[in-house]
């Protein structure tokens, strides 16, 4: 089942890549059918999962690379189910939002296609080298799509994103190797690493100084994940990669992507290194609040809707950070419910600004030479008014809207730890100016005098509206009852802690 | 030992041999005249034969000696009678047979 | 052997080395060639002492008969020499002169008189029978005994030579 | 009983989905939907609050678990003890209905569905009046759900959604720049108020385990909260002051007040409802259900400052306000001062009681200066007079509301404030440091009479000042003056205590409201310090002269100077003109906030940071290993071509082709030279064979 949801899109981009090339809209359909397969399959996944145990589920394990005990080991369980749903969801959704790109239909779709195969397989790979293989796997796609649907600078911009993230797994991969060397049965199973971990007695000699190992593995592990989160000091990727990438991978990289960072870290740092995580707990908080803050104050500062957004993305993550830095119940579900509505909530606010810049073009809140960008439109388009209020306050933490319980968890999480508590307080800063960034752009935009350049602006069509639909039931129906996310994660999140406290 | 000992036993025919070998080669290195050259070849190979004979009589006492001699003959003769042909060919062409002059394998 | 029977042997080795001398220094290639004709009856002689007497006849016949005429015919077909006197390297003679004398000679000398005092340690057992005993049908035993194959291949060298000399010399 | 309460919560709920999503199909727009919603709340909360009226107690609760997490416990634990399921985390909520509910409920209800009546009326014709209804019932339903919501989460989830509907309704004319604007700074300073409130939630979480009211008073009472600290302070005070925060910033209190006065930009009904009668009073109802807490947590003389201070403040800027809506506005805040001010004395029924009075007064009072304003289209005193003759009803219940708000026995505004006054004063009395909560307390009340008549009389006597307005001053419909008379109606003191409103001197004594908040104390087993009884009993009579001399002085003053413009404001003005200016500018609070904290700090350290960002993050951190990798690039580039192709290679040619030259030379092509050559190296060989070793 999981082997089918991972692969069915190659063989879809193999279809499309058979297609003749004057018919965009056969590919459009087809891109269409390959990626509602896997939904499909999600569905079925989300209905057949068994929320009482903590053990994988739908496992299938097929010997690879012999010799070196490398195995196709595929499997789900609380933590990458959500994530799992997500990207199905998005890419369904990311199929209709790219409807308009009209050069070179066909090499955007395959390259879709082989992203949401690779993002799958990382949520779903429970072997060390099979996740690595995924992990870049997804770079390269992404890279093409960034860097020739983009938009001005998109060289500089895929470029950029490709090698920041690509230094970032040279690091993961040489964890990965050390840790496949000490282990005593050469493994790259990651439950086994899991059972075993035994290095948090060895010590590595690493340029003269002894240093513990598994202390050393948590950090070029979490510089390599950090850089995929983006936490604070590797972030400065997000907003370029962001403002040049098309509507749709912007949505994929921000439902999705950003999402990889901190599923890895539970998914190997904790489980294999505990004791490295209970020592890099506090850091790991104060970064998530300095994520938080700075992601908030540059947002403030922002002339372009996408970059703003994309350093509210920056803030947000830096909650997720924070809640699963404090390893309470409370914080680490939070955390993982965070980045299932973050996922929601930004993906609708990256496909209403795609909306606005097919028709506009341009995305300046506040031209660069000062004059308003859009003003009012409001009393132009309702529709799309009213959708992106209900985005807007999603991503603000308005209770009865999903962000606001994932947020709240956290906080509550975070707070019951003595030490954090200074750290949440700080971080409360970071609501307080969600609201403001995200409200102040809400009102330069669209509230106050029209601004009559943009008077014959057009409302969402349906095909942006049927994107965005399912969007706002889930924000609505999370945001109202939570359960049914929080309960598919609960027992693994506990079993995760039992191994950790 | 005396003298005539000396000169007619192995010492004397290898010291005949030596100074015979030698002037043959000067004669070939320093001869202007090619047929000169020849000459000297023709004493390196006498001096050759010398030596066989000596060692057949004062070493082996067997025929075996002898018989390479008569072989170095048989191919003097030979030699001789190409190299002059060549000379003859030379001279016709250069109309000298001056060694010096035939250099045309200089670099 | 008499004592008169050495002095004529040394006789003939010195009349050989002055017409070696000779050969390598006169200046007319004429004179130098007729030297050559008494150099190589010297050696006859020494080979007729060693005991080669069927050598020393061919030695007479190929060498003096054949050769030296052979190279008279060459002079005369050649340079017409009374006109031009090839100008010897004179002056540069010094040279290998003084190279040979310290050079070759002392070693050459010395490495021969090592080697036959060495050999003249062991002498073999039937010295005197072989030194004074006819060896023409010896040589004809062995040439088509043991040294049958080289027979064979010196007969195909003397008809290339011969072929080659024809074909080189043929007017044009 | 408590389905009603769920009912009563849900219809205005429905009424907003319904509202929002075909409002515009509907006939008149859908404005009837969401009245009806308010009359069906307004009917089950009725019984209820009946019920409290007539027997005094009314305690009922139901709750449901709305979030379950699982609790990390080894494995060996759960094998060794069979018989427990996993312990888990649980979030309960629920609806809790007591006397402060019922009581609340009763108020809510009432003016909700009369202000949702009046606007009825008063928005007729604006454009997305479909939404304006959907706004104000989803903003009822948040308001009856935080009433009715039996623990903190849920309360704060409904407040929040009331901070939203404001926000909403306040910028509901977006076209006006000064609508906005006011829009977003009621919502940041609320915002502001709310994340302290949060993080007091958080805080109950730590100490208590849970935010049920109920489940935290029993904490309380068995010392749970004993030795806990956050942050080093005691925990209850930790609480205490964050929770106090959040209702500053809800309820416009002292620091963060400057949002009230710009929220009139929104629709009269809107200021009527929700910064009048309910969002406001929230803020003082958080106060009331976290008494137990604040009480504990040793915060309530910081409350009673804070109202104090509000109270006074509010009523000088009053003074001096010429909008009709800012003279309200600004009486709302020096109110809710009082109620503040009340609950930090330990006057916890006078505050409460006040609460529900105040609410249905200036609920009155903005209705009819909606009706004012839809009649002469300004909201400018000074170019209203005498439309007493053109509005006989509105000037009416104005005059009754008036009458009530400034403290004339006979009506609510007299009883509750007495009563908040006579608890200030036997505060003060008992603390001696404390003294000038009182003080402030009644300069307020005189101030408070002064400016409502002054109002009065600019509004409806005295000569018109703008005849083209005056000439189309008509009275209003129907469905605007009718809640305003119920309204005045409902603020004379019969209700409340009696007829004339005097504490023991009153026949026909009413105790419904003292026994059923009684009631509710020993519900929530806060035992009120009574201290000695002399001194309050003191304070309660000399409080009651007291207030109704100043009442007297204030009404005589503001008659002097508008009416019989005996004394002129002008002069006054001139004399105390810089007083007159710093009241102007509101303190030049918006300044401070606006101008410095925001432009200059916020806005330039953002503006720093992405500077910053972009410049040393991005360019020199990210970039830099760009332009190093491309110096070293270069450098090895160059070395490359220098010395390994130069010298190395070129050079073993270079070497190759002179050896060769040399060579060259002896290829004489003279045989001869060949036979020298080899002799030479035939004569070396042999020497150096000779010579070496034997």
């Amino acid at each position: 089942m999981l082997s089918w949801m991972i692969f069915s899109p190659l063989i879809g981009m193999a279809a499309i890549l058979a297609m003749p090339r004057n018919r965009p809209d056969m590919v459009r359909w087809a891109a269409v059918i390959t990626t509602a397969v896997p939904l499909a399959l999600g569905v079925m996944v989300f209905s057949q999962f068994d929320r009482s145990t903590a053990a994988m589920q739908f496992v299938e394990q097929v010997s690879w690379i012999a010799p070196f005990n490398i195995e196709y080991y595929v499997g789900i369980d609380g933590l990458s189910v959500p994530m799992v749903l997500l990207t199905v969801l998005l890419s369904f959704i990311c199929i209709f939002a790219s409807w308009n790109i009209e050069n070179g239909v066909k090499g955007y779709f395959s390259m879709f296609l082989l992203l949401e195969s690779a993002m799958l397989g990382v949520f779903c790979a429970l072997d060390f080298f099979l996740f690595f293989v995924f992990w870049e796997v997804m770079l390269l796609p992404m890279y093409f799509l960034i860097g020739i649907w983009g938009g001005a600078n998109k060289v500089y911009a895929a470029t950029k994103f490709f090698l920041y993230t690509l230094a970032g797994s040279v690091l993961m991969l040489l964890v990965m190797l050390g840790m496949y060397f000490t282990t005593e049965p050469h493994t790259f199973n990651l439950l086994h690493l899991a059972n075993l971990h035994p290095f948090s007695t060895l010590t590595m000699n690493l340029f003269g100084w002894q240093l513990p190992m598994d202390k050393v593995f948590f950090v070029a592990l979490f510089i390599g994940f950090a850089i995929k989160v983006p936490i604070w000091p590797f972030h400065t990727w997000l907003p370029w990669a962001h403002v040049e990438a098309p509507t749709a991978v912007s949505v994929i990289l921000a439902g999705v992507l950003l999402k990889m960072g901190t599923y890895g870290i539970l998914r190997i740092s904790y489980p294999i290194l505990p004791s490295a995580t209970l020592w890099a707990a506090d850091a790991m908080a104060i970064l998530g609040v300095i994520s938080i803050l700075y992601g908030a104050f540059c947002a403030m500062a922002q002339k372009d809707l996408k970059k703003l957004v994309a350093y509210s993305s920056v803030s947000h993550m830096g909650y997720v950070v924070l809640g699963m830095a404090s390893l309470t119940t409370a914080g680490v579900n939070g955390a993982v419910l965070q980045m299932f509505n973050h996922g929601t909530s930004t993906a609708m606010l990256f496909l209403l600004v795609g909306v606005i810049y097919d028709r506009a073009h341009h995305r300046w809140i506040v031209k660069p030479d000062g004059s308003r960008g859009f003003g009012g439109i409001a009393s132009v388009v309702p529709v799309y008014t009213g959708v992106m209020a209900i985005a807007v306050f999603a991503s603000l933490g308005l209770p009865g809207l999903s962000g606001f319980i994932s947020e709240a968890l956290v906080f509550l999480g975070a707070f019951s730890v003595p030490r954090f508590q200074m750290y949440v307080i700080i971080g409360s800063l970071g609501i307080v100016l969600g609201a403001a960034y995200l409200l102040w752009m809400f009102m330069r935009v669209f509230l106050g005098p029209l601004n009559e350049e943009w008077s014959g602006l057009t409302d969402m069509n349906w095909r942006e509206r049927f994107t965005l639909i399912p969007l706002t039931i889930l924000v609505v129906v999370l945001g109202v009852y939570p359960m049914p996310v929080l309960k598919l994660m609960g027992t693994t999140v506990a079993k995760l802690l039992t191994s950790l406290t | 030992m005396s003298f005539l000992d000396w000169a007619t036993g192995l010492h004397g025919y290898l010291f005949v041999g030596t100074i015979l070998a030698t002037l043959g080669i000067i004669a070939v290195v320093y001869r202007r005249n090619s047929i000169g050259v020849l000459l000297g070849i023709e004493l390196l190979l006498n001096a050759a034969s010398i030596n066989f004979i000596a060692f057949s009589k004062f070493r082996t006492a067997a025929i075996d000696g002898q018989i390479f001699a008569l072989f170095i003959i048989i191919i003097a003769a030979a030699e001789a009678a190409v190299a002059l042909a060549i000379i003859l060919r030379l001279y016709r062409l250069r109309e000298t047979i001056d060694a010096g002059e035939a250099n045309l394998m200089r670099n | 052997m008499s004592e008169t029977a050495k002095i004529i042997l040394v006789l003939f080795q010195l009349l050989t080395l002055a017409s070696a001398l000779l050969v390598t220094f006169s200046p007319n290639i004429l004179y130098a060639s007729i030297s050559l004709l008494f150099a190589f009856l010297g050696v006859a002689i020494m080979f007729l002492y060693a005991g080669a007497d069927f050598l020393a006849g061919v030695q007479v016949v190929v060498y003096i008969g054949g050769v030296t005429i052979l190279v008279l015919f060459a002079i005369m077909l050649t340079s017409w020499m009374y006109q031009v006197k090839l100008r010897d390297s004179r002056g540069k003679l010094i040279v290998p002169l003084l190279l040979a004398l310290f050079g070759l000679l002392p070693f050459l000398y010395q490495g021969a008189q090592h080697l036959a005092s060495r050999v003249l340690r062991t002498v073999p057992p039937d010295f005197q029978t072989f030194a004074y005993s006819p060896k023409t049908n010896a040589v004809g035993e062995a040439l088509l005994g043991n040294y049958l194959l080289p027979f064979e291949g010196i007969t195909v060298l003397l008809l290339g030579a011969l072929v080659g000399a024809v074909w080189l010399a043929r007017p044009k | 009983m408590v389905q009603n309460c769920i009912w009563i919560f849900s219809l205005p709920l429905i009424a907003f989905v319904l509202q929002a999503s075909l409002g515009k199909k509907l006939p008149r727009q859908g404005d009837f939907i969401s009245v009806i919603a308010l009359l069906g709340s307004f009917l089950l909360a009725l019984p209820i609050f009946l019920q409290v009226v007539s027997t005094g107690n009314i305690s009922e609760a139901a709750s449901f678990t709305w979030l379950s997490l699982p609790l990390p416990i080894p494995d060996s634990f759960l094998t060794s003890h069979p018989g427990i399921s996993a312990p888990t985390f649980n979030l309960d909520i629920g609806i809790l209905l007591n006397n402060p509910t019922a009581i609340m409920l009763g108020m809510v209800t009432f003016c909700c569905f009369l202000i949702h009546l009046f606007s009825t009326g008063y928005m007729k014709g604006e454009d997305r009046y479909n939404m304006f209804f959907a706004y104000i019932s989803l903003f009822s339903a948040a308001m009856l759900g935080l009433v009715v919501s039996d623990n903190l989460f849920t309360f704060f989830m409904c407040w929040e959604v009331m901070g939203v509907c404001s926000y909403a309704l306040i910028g509901f004319y977006y076209k006006k720049p000064s609508a906005i604007n006011a829009s977003i700074k009621a919502f940041m300073t609320t915002r502001v108020g709310d994340t302290c409130f949060f993080l007091g939630l958080m805080g109950l979480y730590i100490v208590f385990g849970t935010s049920n009211f109920s489940e935290i008073y029993q904490g309380l009472q068995g010392g749970f909260a004993e030795g806990k600290t956050i942050l080093g302070i005691s925990a209850l005070s930790f609480i205490g002051f964050m929770i106090m925060m959040g209702t500053i910033g809800k309820s416009a209190q002292f620091p963060l007040q400057i949002w009230l006065p710009d929220a009139m930009e929104g629709p009269t009904p809107v200021s009527a409802l929700i910064h009048a009668a309910t969002m406001v009073s929230g803020g003082v109802f958080l106060l009331i259900r976290m008494f137990p807490i604040l009480e504990a947590g040793h915060v309530l003389p910081i409350v009673a400052y804070v109202g104090a201070i509000t109270a006074f403040l509010a009523a000088m800027v009053a003074v001096v306000q010429t909008d009709i809506k800012k003279v309200l506005a600004y009486s709302t805040i020096s109110q809710l001062g009082y109620m503040v001010m009340g609950i930090g004395v330990g006057a916890f029924a006078a505050a409460f009681m006040h609460l529900i009075t105040h609410a249905l007064f200036k609920a009155c009072l903005f209705l009819c200066s909606g009706s004012v304003i839809h009649a002469v289209h300004t909201q400018d005193m000074r170019e209203m007079g005498a439309l007493r003759t053109k509005m006989p009803l509105t000037f009416l219940s104005m005059l009754i509301a008036t009458l009530a708000i400034s403290g004339v026995p006979f009506f609510s505004g007299f009883v509750s404030k007495d009563r908040i006054l006579g608890g200030a004063l036997g505060y003060g009395m008992e603390h001696q440091v404390h003294m000038l909560i009182p003080i402030l307390g009644f300069a307020a009340a005189l101030l408070t009479a002064f400016y409502m008549f002054r109002l009065i009389y600019m509004t409806f006597c005295g000569s018109a000042k703008d005849e083209h307005k005056h000439t189309h001053a008509h009275e209003m419909p129907w469905n605007m003056v009718l809640p305003t008379l119920l309204l005045s109606g409902l603020s004379l003191s019969i209700w409340f205590a009696g007829p004339t409103g005097i504490h023991g001197l009153d026949p026909f004594e009413v105790h419904w409201f003292d026994n059923a908040v009684a009631a509710a104390q020993t519900q929530a087993g806060i035992a009120l310090h009574h201290g000695d009884e002399h001194i309050a009993h003191t304070a309660h009579s000399l409080a009651l002269v007291l207030s109704l001399i100043l009442a007297t002085a204030g009404i005589l003053l503001a008659t002097l100077t508008y009416l019989k413009h005996a004394i002129s404001a002008d002069a006054w003005k001139a004399r105390l003109a810089p007083l007159h200016k710093v009241l102007v500018h509101k303190y030049y609070f918006d300044e401070l906030y606006i101008n410095v904290i925001i432009q200059r700090g916020l806005l330039v350290w953002n503006n720093l940071l992405a500077r910053f960002d972009d410049r040393v993050v991005d360019r020199i951190l990210v970039d830099g290993w760009k332009d190093i990798s491309m110096a070293i690039k270069a450098f090895i580039g160059k070395f490359d071509d220098l010395v390994v192709d130069r010298i190395f290679v070129d050079g073993t040619g270079y070497v190759t082709a002179a050896g060769g030259w040399i060579l060259r030379r002896f290829q004489t092509g003279r045989v001869q030279q060949y036979v020298i050559l080899s002799l030479i190296g035939f004569s070396v060989a042999f020497m150096c064979l000779l010579a070496g070793p034997k």
